[in-house]
């Protein structure tokens, strides 16, 4: 919900080209799809990969009409985004993602915390880390012990409690 | 006469909110004429911190 | 916080290694019949101490072979680890070529199950059984039947009658809902020629004469129902929707017999057959052999009429 | 038994110690993300669904409702007091309710803005409440053609007509359809775009896409903006209470805001914004001092906030009669349902009658405890406001990720959690509204099955589609609602261009 002050620019929009790309590649995958699929539309008509191709095929005329917005410069401007703040947060998930299993979600999840207050301007990861496993912590010992939540449990969860 | 201008006017005022609306949806600023007709001065809406 | 690690710590003491610790998979989503079973089994083995502590775990999807799959390779040789399936699973597994079935895990027991029904709307013009197989036999396509999932015991059901009334199955027009009471609405709102579900789907709708019951899938004609059974009504159709609880691979004898000592004293319980009558749910408790002979008969069948209707190469 | 009976038996389980608890607990958190930006009740719905698992249906529901009445509260004391609305569907408030702050009006403001949204939510729960048993007896006889039928109309409303570019809402919208086809073919068994993983046996989480979409988008494109405005908080001075002449001047707007919000709010993909607008336009029209309005006119804070209150209740009325949602919040709202394996439609008031009048009476409930948590406690709210920005973005996805975690505590769903969260951000970045793909999702397998049933029932014959009045009628509004934006866009074109020439900025 924020609001970009543009004025519109009238010129190619490359990226607006790789949106158009991407669009069509979807399509393309969902006929691949489509097309390994038993027909069995029965008394309807309209089996299983019917409704798939007609996706596809709206995938692609608007895959078209994007490439022809961005041909004639239609597309918006974008607001200026500052790169590093996204990827920090990126970062973060994806370190979740790849020590939830391993570390337990108290960790795991504190490096999220810190890596997205860091995107925020809270720059000290010594001593944002810590505070993020504290918090996850406490968050996690109510969800999964008193809400019975399906949380992986950690070496720092084995510590406070052995039997989770 | 009286009826079809206030019905024109309330719908024209619909097709302004509609507008606006959708503008807000996809992050752009509404245009200055589709405020306008809903009395909404575009510098106070600008004001509005909308993050 | 400090007493949170002392209750832990003493919940751990006290577990007498003699007693299970069962976690029970519910390959469901909270609030269907496999969850309803897991959570029942819950509440008697906890509340009779048959085990100390159940955990029940929900992992839903694809008629439940997701859970399997998970169940089967994550607790080779765990005996307390359990999972609750049923007769949908035996289908699922076909449809969905799933590369674990049944027999990568330790079935247990047969606990509850339900027959099927078939009904139609009070305004229609077919009055029982023989009726409706005529008009199945003039134009197969003109009878709708409205039903569970495809490849569920509804559809199945539906593949078995035409099958038996000499109709080819390959030519029923069945029309699958999410379940009973999403294809109620289509039943009650005239919009097919029949139902077919769990009995108990539409025993409200029957009693209010909304619907005619024309046969369920009982051997025999059930207590307080008015219908007859599809064998009498010259179809040799007997189908229930049975629901079991199955242990992890890799047991050793002495194991299995344990856990297959704790589920037999759970379902002589008083309190286990108070809650089957209070959820309306009949005890059609087999196991052993009985029940391994009964699953592979039902397994053949299931596939069998999975080829003919076309769902399964 | 009337309407009225049957409020009375659902006002009896509302009543209930723990469905008290559990509104009073919906009403309490509703407020909390009205209040803090970044946070609306779609996202906080989405996040406790996993959690909601073990409890009640009844109970769970009833929570969510009182979420979604809170969150339209609080919405406006961030608007009024720091120029920053809460939700978008108070944006209009901060208007005049800010200049009012300014002049040491806040206490009247908020007070004006809080019995506004009491009258209008307790007149607009009473319109549900009658409305619904009447559209429940013409729903019953929707087959499948008619559910069709209203499923592409609100894909053509969410997507093409109220977009600001065809283009984009349609994308958005296909995009979710796409996705939507992922997993096993209901009607046939078959998997599809499943590429050999078996999680995405069962389709894709709406839960995970909406939380990826409005969490962790949201907080990917607010990191990347970096113009991080100190929020200026105006002290609430001078008397809390209003005057003779707040009320004189605050009821009629509150009225009138109701009946615009309410309608609005029941059509399909209208969404509570485009009331609040059309509330304050009426009341600058009809106001006997116009000059004041854009200098602190309370007829601009009582009407809209009236307006998006009623409109939450209107809402309600196609989800719980149809199983139709009309915008985010009821679209998870829907999802939250299906958790508990109930289909929200006329079938659902005849088979689980307890449950439905329970949950239109604990509305009433929860807006008694709105009115009573908001006017005295404002300040505790405002507080929450002073959570520093990079807290709550961490605590926001900490609390994103626990939400998919505890629903399944996969790699694969984090995965996607992240993917979907970098799709969300590109769809920010480039105009693509979200509710569309969000729609999509959830509402693109319903249609797809309805439209395959009413095919089976005709045997393959289309014009069975348009036989019946109701589903004609229905197809016909969308296809028009589809068409005539484009034409007026394409007419308008030339206008537009010379406007822009001569704009100055």
């Amino acid at each position: 919900m924020s609001v970009t002050r543009f004025d519109p620019p009238r010129r190619r929009d490359p990226a607006a080209l790789i949106i158009a790309a991407g669009l069509a590649v979807v399509a393309g995958v969902m006929l691949w799809d489509s097309a390994r699929l038993a027909d069995l539309g029965g008394y309807s008509g309209v089996g299983p990969a019917s409704v798939p191709r007609v996706v596809a095929f709206g995938l692609l005329g608007l895959s078209v009409w994007t490439a022809i917005e961005a041909l004639r410069g239609d597309f918006p401007q974008r607001p200026r985004q500052a790169p590093a703040p996204v990827l920090w947060i990126v970062a973060g998930l994806s370190a979740q993602m790849m020590l939830l299993h391993v570390a337990g979600f108290s960790i795991a999840t504190g490096i999220l915390f810190a890596f997205t207050a860091r995107a925020f301007g809270k720059t000290n990861l010594a001593m944002t880390i810590p505070l993020g496993i504290g918090f996850a912590f406490v968050v996690w010992t109510i969800f999964s012990q008193l809400l019975m939540l399906n949380l992986p449990a950690g070496p720092l969860e084995h510590l406070i409690f052995p039997g989770a | 006469m009286t009826i079809i201008r206030y019905i024109r006017s309330a719908l024209r005022m619909f097709g302004a909110a509609v507008s606006v609306v959708s503008d807000l949806r996809v992050n752009h600023l509404p245009s200055e004429r589709e405020l306008n007709r809903l009395g909404i001065k575009k510098a106070d809406f600008q004001a509005i911190h909308l993050n | 916080m400090k007493q949170f690690v002392l209750a832990g710590l003493f919940a751990g003491a006290v577990a007498l290694p003699a007693m299970a610790d069962y976690t029970i998979i519910a390959p469901a989503n909270p609030g269907g019949g496999w969850d309803q079973t897991a959570r029942t089994m819950q509440t008697v083995m906890q509340e009779d101490g048959i085990s100390p502590s159940v955990q029940v775990q929900n992992v839903p999807g694809a008629g439940g072979t997701i859970g399997l799959a998970q169940f089967a390779s994550q607790n080779s040789g765990n005996d307390q680890a359990l999972i609750v399936g049923g007769f949908v699973m035996v289908g699922a597994i076909l449809t969905n070529n799933s590369p674990v079935s049944l027999k990568d895990v330790t079935p247990i027991a047969r606990l509850t199950g339900e027959y099927e029904a078939v009904v139609v709307p009070a305004a229609s013009p077919i009055q029982d059984m023989k009726g409706l197989i005529e008009a199945l036999k003039v134009d197969p396509g003109a009878v709708s039947w409205a039903g569970g999932s495809a490849g569920g015991t509804d559809h199945i059901a539906v593949g078995l009658i035409a099958k038996a009334a000499g109709v080819d199955p390959t030519k029923i027009n069945y029309i699958a809902y999410s379940g009973g009471g999403e294809a109620l609405a289509a039943i009650l709102g005239n919009q097919v020629t029949a139902g077919v579900s769990s009995l108990g789907e539409f025993d409200a709708q029957v009693k209010a004469g909304t619907l005619r019951l024309l046969a369920v899938s009982a051997p025999e004609r059930i207590a307080g129902v008015e219908a007859p059974t599809l064998k009498e009504s010259g179809l040799d159709v007997e189908l229930q929707n049975w629901r079991m609880v199955a242990a992890a691979p890799g047991l050793n004898d002495e194991q299995k017999a344990k856990v297959a000592a704790d589920i037999e004293k759970m379902v002589k319980s008083e309190n286990w057959q108070k809650q089957l009558a209070d959820k309306g749910w009949s005890d059609t408790y087999l196991a052993g052999a009985d029940f391994e002979a009964q699953l592979a008969k039902d397994e053949a069948a299931t596939a069998t009429v999975l080829k003919d209707i076309g769902l399964v190469k | 038994m009337g309407a009225f009976d049957f409020l009375l038996q659902g006002l009896a389980t509302a009543a209930e110690p723990m469905m008290l608890l559990y509104a009073l607990i919906g009403v309490t958190l509703g407020t909390a993300v009205g209040v803090l930006p970044g946070i609306g009740p779609a996202l906080t719905v989405a996040l406790l669904l996993p959690v909601t698992y073990r409890l009640d249906a009844a109970g769970s529901l009833i929570m969510f409702a009182g979420i979604y009445y809170g969150g339209m509260y609080g919405g406006s004391t961030t608007s009024i007091l720091l120029n920053t609305p809460g939700e978008s569907a108070s944006i209009i408030t901060a208007l005049e309710g800010n200049k009012m702050a300014r002049k040491g009006r806040g206490g009247p403001a908020l007070a004006t803005a809080a019995i506004g949204s009491f009258i209008a939510g307790l007149i607009a729960t009473l319109l549900l409440a009658f409305l619904a048993p009447w559209i429940v007896k013409v729903a019953l006889v929707f087959g499948p053609r008619e559910y069709f039928a209203l499923m592409v109309l609100a894909f053509v409303t969410v997507s093409a007509a109220f977009g600001d570019s065809a283009l984009r809402g349609l994308t958005s919208l296909f995009l979710g359809l796409a996705l939507a086809c992922v997993g096993i073919d209901q009607l046939t068994g078959q998997a599809r775009l499943e590429f050999g993983v078996p999680v995405l046996l069962d389709g894709i989480e709406v839960t995970t896409m909406a939380v990826a979409m409005f969490a962790v988008g949201e907080a990917l494109f607010i990191a990347g903006q970096r113009i991080h405005i100190d929020d200026e908080l105006t002290a609430v001075k001078g008397s809390i209470w209003m005057s003779a002449s707040d009320w004189a001047r605050s009821w009629k707007p509150w009225l009138r805001g109701t009946f615009i919000g309410f309608p609005i709010g029941a059509m399909p993909a209208g969404g509570a914004e485009i009331g609040t607008f059309l509330s304050y336009a009426t009341e600058k029209k009809l106001s006997k001092h116009p000059e004041e309005f854009g200098h602190g006119a309370i007829e601009g804070v009582a009407g809209p906030e009236a307006a998006n209150n009623a409109s939450a209740a209107g809402t309600l009325v196609p989800l719980l009669t149809l199983g139709l949602p009309t915008s985010a919040t009821a679209a998870i709202m829907l999802a939250g349902f299906q958790q508990f394996g109930l289909q929200p439609g006329p079938l659902l008031f005849a088979t689980n009658p307890t449950l439905v009048w329970g949950l239109i009476a604990s509305l009433l409930i929860a807006n008694f405890m709105l009115l009573v948590l908001n006017l005295p406690l404002i300040g505790l709210w405002v507080k929450l406001l002073t959570v520093p920005k990079p807290w709550l973005y961490a605590g926001i996805l900490l609390f994103a990720t626990l939400g998919t975690i505890g629903a399944n505590p996969s790699t694969f769903e984090l995965g996607m959690l992240l993917g979907f969260g970098v799709l969300g951000y590109g769809m920010r970045l480039f105009g693509y509204p979200i509710a569309p793909i969000v729609v999509g999702l959830i509402l693109g397998p319903m249609a797809e099955q309805h439209l395959r049933r009413a095919l089976s029932i005709s045997q393959g014959d289309w014009g069975y589609l348009v036989q019946s009045p109701i589903a004609a009628v229905l197809l016909g509004i969308a296809a028009l609602a589809l068409i005539v934006p484009l034409i007026l866009r394409a007419r308008g074109k030339g206008e537009m261009l010379s406007q822009l020439a001569g704009d100055e900025d």
